[in-house]
């Protein structure tokens, strides 16, 4: 009769099921049904005979998730290592619970504010001079990357054991917090970088001597900060959602319309 | 240019993988990756990569989900954007035209995203009643519902794109120069919506100063993405490692403070 | 080139105007400003607009007054030195001379201006004295005659500089070429003292870092102004949201502070 | 008989007639004068018929004050609620004084340390151009900046009315040491940009081959820090100002013999 | 081309003062100078500077003994180095590869130095026998023991060197040409080990902020050396006056996680 | 008989002895020998008739010490302050001992990381231009300073007293912490500047209408971040020191076969 223990082997299976996460994402309990899916064969070995405590432990893990699924593997493997230290079912909970949200906040950071832009720039330039490793290299270096992240995360929750986890917590939050700030300043530098806005106006000066001489109006906007147009026009677009509340879809529209009768009024170009 | 059936159907497969990669995390749903596989399958890369390039920038605000948020979603341009420069790169439409144009079915396609979303609600009481009965073949399948949905609304909107394309282009082809070269001026101006999205998610008004460093590094010094960010690994490690205790005890409160904002 | 009785006049208004508007703080009182009234009445405005920016750039420390300080007076290059550039301008004076040679002037004007705050410390007393016998009307006289002390100082100043200014061209024409010379390489030197009177009443060693960022914005990395603001707000904000307020003794107030936030 | 209570148009007033402020200045009392001058119509209105209280409210604020005049109107405002509120007299003036150095900080350094070289820049730039532009913009968005502070601020004293005033002057403290870190990093900046020192001297190596080479010593000053003598020399001022109490005429005249000397003698130019 | 013995004794002497004068912290025992005299003394000034150059930037990390650590000797390229490049300057070497040859001296020199500083530890018992004996001058010998043994190993090398050139030119020459690319290639390399090594020294993971911005200013900002020193010296300045106790208490934390570093 | 008082001169003549310093270093006690030795003269002067004990200050003094020798002086005259003043031997063994390793940090990045690679740049610089002046700019300069640092920290403590000492030592420790920072800023850079590799591989990317196009991996590696393999580079010798404890010798094998044998492959260039 085979072992219901645990081997290494189950925790990087556990890890690379991270990519299953959010294959029954809802809106009701988010990465909830997924979390448990991801457990389940884990679940299924150590309670192997008994159904009634995997049914009761998947029955666990549905309620609400939400993690960045790359670093879903430092949760679970964490999860099963106090599993099979019996350690009681609610501090599992809270530990869950309390790793759950920094860690979807240095993912995010990591992945989607400075992986994909990095790549993701770079691939676009690849991609505007007709190389199809443009998009190649964006795919694989994201995943290769991500991947490792896996594997990384969940070793290390399996072997980080349980004894320092009170700690943990209070760290990822700073460790939070870092990406956070590195992510904001990413964005910013891209959205700068990508919102284009400038003004054709200009007018005729008559100088002494009946010269005359030809001011842009962009030229001085330039003077006084570059790249203002774009960075006061995201400001508005930040105003509304953040005060007013603005749905993306008014916010689309509110765009078009702006940039086509602006356009058309030859004010912006 | 028309496109086979055959070709269609490639579409429809290619959009369904695409668009399941995004619950994945496997970062197939960009419009760099989508739109050179919609070049390859119309037998035109060039065309396929350029749209690629132009929609991936412009997306790059939008290319992130966080805490379940749905942006405006790449396979407009990456999908339908493309089939548009494609087929009608004839009539004097370009990539930065079909990028505007692409704009709507992005907006649309996120709706259809945000109600996937919310009918597989259901799934969750389906998963419950599967496992009251022990029935853990059934739970699975609740669990991996949301993305085979995914597949089948990707291969609709791939298959429908491609297969409609002509009536698109007649529709296109009435558009007037004046709108299609102001759709154009707002295309460059919509990635601020996506940023500021991010931003509203991410800020608290202890990380202005990186806004404003991020501003700096682009537009004073014009470094590039990774210096951006290596600068702001340098700055936020600073705080890190030298702010000690004023900077961690903060945090709490700074959650509470979070709704009043910057 | 002679001047008007007339344009005398008109430039003693404009100097009144400008004058009074230093404690107006509507900032009339620039050598931008000044030279270019000066140079719209004397019929040279190329010239005023000339002289107001090079008057701009050098009095750009001295155009400063903080707590009561009284820096060298724009209407030096602004009035003075306008009327020089423009009626001497066949004589081999150009702007960078005019400059230098208004210094002495500014100086000069400086001391009107003290004398005027001290001689106006008297108003105090008659203020008093007229509140005593319920004589607002008194009262608001006493609050409102340094500024009209200003007009007429400022008019003399105007007037006097316009209708002498044959005998200034005289004078100056009597200058050797090394010494005009040196007083153009003098007058690069000046704003120096503006500015170290700034950083004198400002500067605390805590702000040492700030001089520094100061000057590595604009002599290495070459920013303009409004990005070397931009940089030292990032910074400063850093500081306040992420080191308390500063100083070392200060972080455990920092903590007991925290709650009222920004 | 029209009503001595203060409405929001008398606020707006009061705060309009910051303008006023230095109308008396004097180095007596400094604006004493000119603060009660602007309180004066709203305090006539609030003591109607009482020439005894406006007498006696008058030459309580005849004392000593001094601030920015940009961000008085948050004073008076504050001031005048509190009068309404008939807070106790002391504790105005404990909060009027309080506020008034931090206020002077803020509104010098955004005005004269940030606006006006901002604005001072970009209006040379266009004058040196010929443009009559330059001191056009330079004026007007001066005075439409600072007119819309003091409103704002006014509108902003008026509206916070007095719950939160024990909080605010530490808090201003602590703007107001924000202000001065940005206004001393623009002028530092401004000095290095507008104090012009280099030095023309030059020597002949002779190298190997009966070749020679101009040195320049400019270029080794450069090498070593870019603007080196501007900085020494603001240095030197600074130094005189601060530890050996120099006057400005002093200065003054030491910097126009050492420039004439050193021209003459061709070792700065 | 050969040298004379008057110029090996020479070349000797210069070694012998440039080596004392490590331990008299003059900075004799750099590259650039000790290249410059063997270039005199060889009648090839050009060539030892160039080649005085060039050893200095690739020593740069290496020009550091800090805590009594003993980096790669100078005397490799700066006497040895520039012995080879100037007598087979007609041989093809040119002074990258005679960098690169030279680089076994610098460390053979290197162990020359443990050696001493190791068998030099006798002293200390000499001198306090002399003491115990009130023998005050024998003291002051052993005192200065250690510049004395320096000179004569100075001379040896440096006399050694010259003398031996022509041999050296002969194994020299048999060197392919695969071979001295490659160890040009390997000489542009090696400055990493002495910076390693320094930062090896200093590093605690408090200082990774800084690692960074000394990356920053030099890769994407291009400020020369001196201008990365004034970055450094406003931010440390910044941590020293805002972060007061916050950067204290870490420092004590610090200086026990300093073991396992970064 | 001359008095055993020492005068300012004698500080002065100590402070220049810190030159010997390391004229009898040595892996058993570092600078102890030379630290006696520059103490000498002024120790002889003070126990002018008393040969025990000099002996006994002598024998003190020999033990373990080790600091930056331009700093040196500012302990030494401490020292001597102190002996006059009778403080207590071990008090002053604290603050001989205290003090010794602050100055060392802030000696050596002074010298070592701030003034030796600036000059050397610049008199590399000027030495590649053929000018004789880079070696003689460069010793003069440092000679010059590191004098002036000599002689002033010297009559620094001398003029100091023993009044602050106690303070000091937490000072110098922040001061040391400072100069850290700096230090490590300025050799990261230097780092990044000098390691150079770069990469000579090439492939050639067929395009669409039979078109070629030649892509350079540096050109990649430039996008991901600029003089990536240097610091990679870098970053590999750096885990050999710190964690694999390697030798110099290991290094600089370890170096130039993978210098020589990737040239060999075109790799690297
Ligand atoms: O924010 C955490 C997490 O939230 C949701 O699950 C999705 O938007 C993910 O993309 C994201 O990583
Ligand atoms: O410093 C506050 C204030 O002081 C004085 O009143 C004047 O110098 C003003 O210009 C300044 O704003
Ligand atoms: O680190 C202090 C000190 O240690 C040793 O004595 C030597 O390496 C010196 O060069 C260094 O200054």
């Amino acid at each position: 009769m085979a072992s219901n223990q645990l081997v290494k082997n189950d925790y990087v299976k556990t890890s690379l099921r991270a990519y299953f996460l959010q294959n029954g994402f809802n809106y009701g309990n988010y990465q909830g049904l997924g979390y448990a899916n991801v457990m389940y064969p884990a679940l299924r070995k150590m309670y192997k005979d008994d159904d009634d405590k995997l049914q009761a432990a998947l029955k666990d893990n549905i309620e609400f998730f939400n993690t960045n699924m790359h670093f879903l593997p430092f949760i679970t493997s964490l999860h099963l290592v106090m599993l099979e230290n019996k350690t009681p079912a609610k501090e599992i909970r809270n530990i869950k619970m309390a790793l759950m949200g920094p860690l979807a906040g240095i993912g995010d950071s990591l992945a989607q504010f400075c992986l994909a832009p990095l790549f993701a720039t770079i691939g676009a330039s690849l991609a505007q001079e007709g190389l199809i490793m443009g998009p190649i290299l964006f795919f694989v270096a994201m995943n290769a990357i991500l991947l490792a992240v896996k594997l990384l995360t969940g070793i290390w929750g399996y072997k980080l054991g349980t004894n320092i986890i009170e700690t943990l917590s209070a760290r990822m939050e700073q460790i939070s917090n870092v990406a956070s700030m590195i992510g904001v300043t990413v964005i910013s530098g891209l959205a700068v970088n990508f919102v284009k806005i400038t003004t054709p106006i200009q007018y005729v000066a008559s100088m002494p001597g009946d010269q005359q001489k030809v001011v842009a109006i962009q030229e001085m906007i330039d003077a006084i900060a570059p790249r203002l147009l774009p960075v006061l026009f995201t400001g508005l677009i930040f105003y509304l959602i953040k005060v007013k509340k603005w749905t993306t879809y008014k916010l689309v529209i509110l765009t078009i319309i702006l940039g086509v009768v602006l356009s058309v009024l030859h004010l912006i170009a | 240019m028309t496109i086979s059936i055959f070709q269609c159907v490639l579409i429809g497969l290619w959009t369904a993988f695409c668009l399941a990669g995004m619950l994945f995390g496997i970062y197939t749903n960009r419009c760099l990756v989508m739109a050179a596989g919609v070049g390859l399958i119309l037998g035109d890369l060039p065309t396929g990569l350029a749209m690629g390039a132009v929609g991936e920038l412009a997306f790059m605000g939008f290319g992130v989900s966080q805490g379940g948020s749905v942006p405006p979603n790449p396979m407009g341009p990456g999908i339908v954007g493309t089939i548009i420069a494609i087929t009608m790169k004839g009539s004097g439409i370009d990539v930065g035209s079909a990028l505007a144009l692409s704009f709507p079915f992005a907006v649309a396609f996120q709706f259809v995203i945000t109600a996937t979303y919310t009918f597989a609600t259901t799934l969750t009481s389906y998963a419950y009643k599967a496992l009251d009965r022990k029935n853990f073949k059934g739970f699975r399948i609740a669990a991996n519902a949301t993305v085979c949905i995914f597949a089948v609304v990707g291969f609709v909107i791939g298959f429908g794109g491609a297969f409609s394309s002509e009536g698109l282009q007649k529709v296109i082809s009435l558009i007037p120069a004046w709108l299609s070269e102001g759709l154009g001026v707002a295309g460059k101006m919509l990635p601020a919506i996506g940023f500021a999205m991010i931003l509203n998610v991410m800020a608290k008004k202890e990380l202005i100063p990186f806004v404003l460093i991020g501003y700096i590094a682009i537009a004073y010094l014009n470094l590039p993405t990774m210096g951006v960010a290596v600068v702001g690994t340098a700055i936020a490690l600073l705080v890190f490692f030298h702010m000690g205790k004023g900077g961690s005890e903060t945090v709490e409160e700074v959650e509470v403070e979070f709704e009043d904002g910057i």
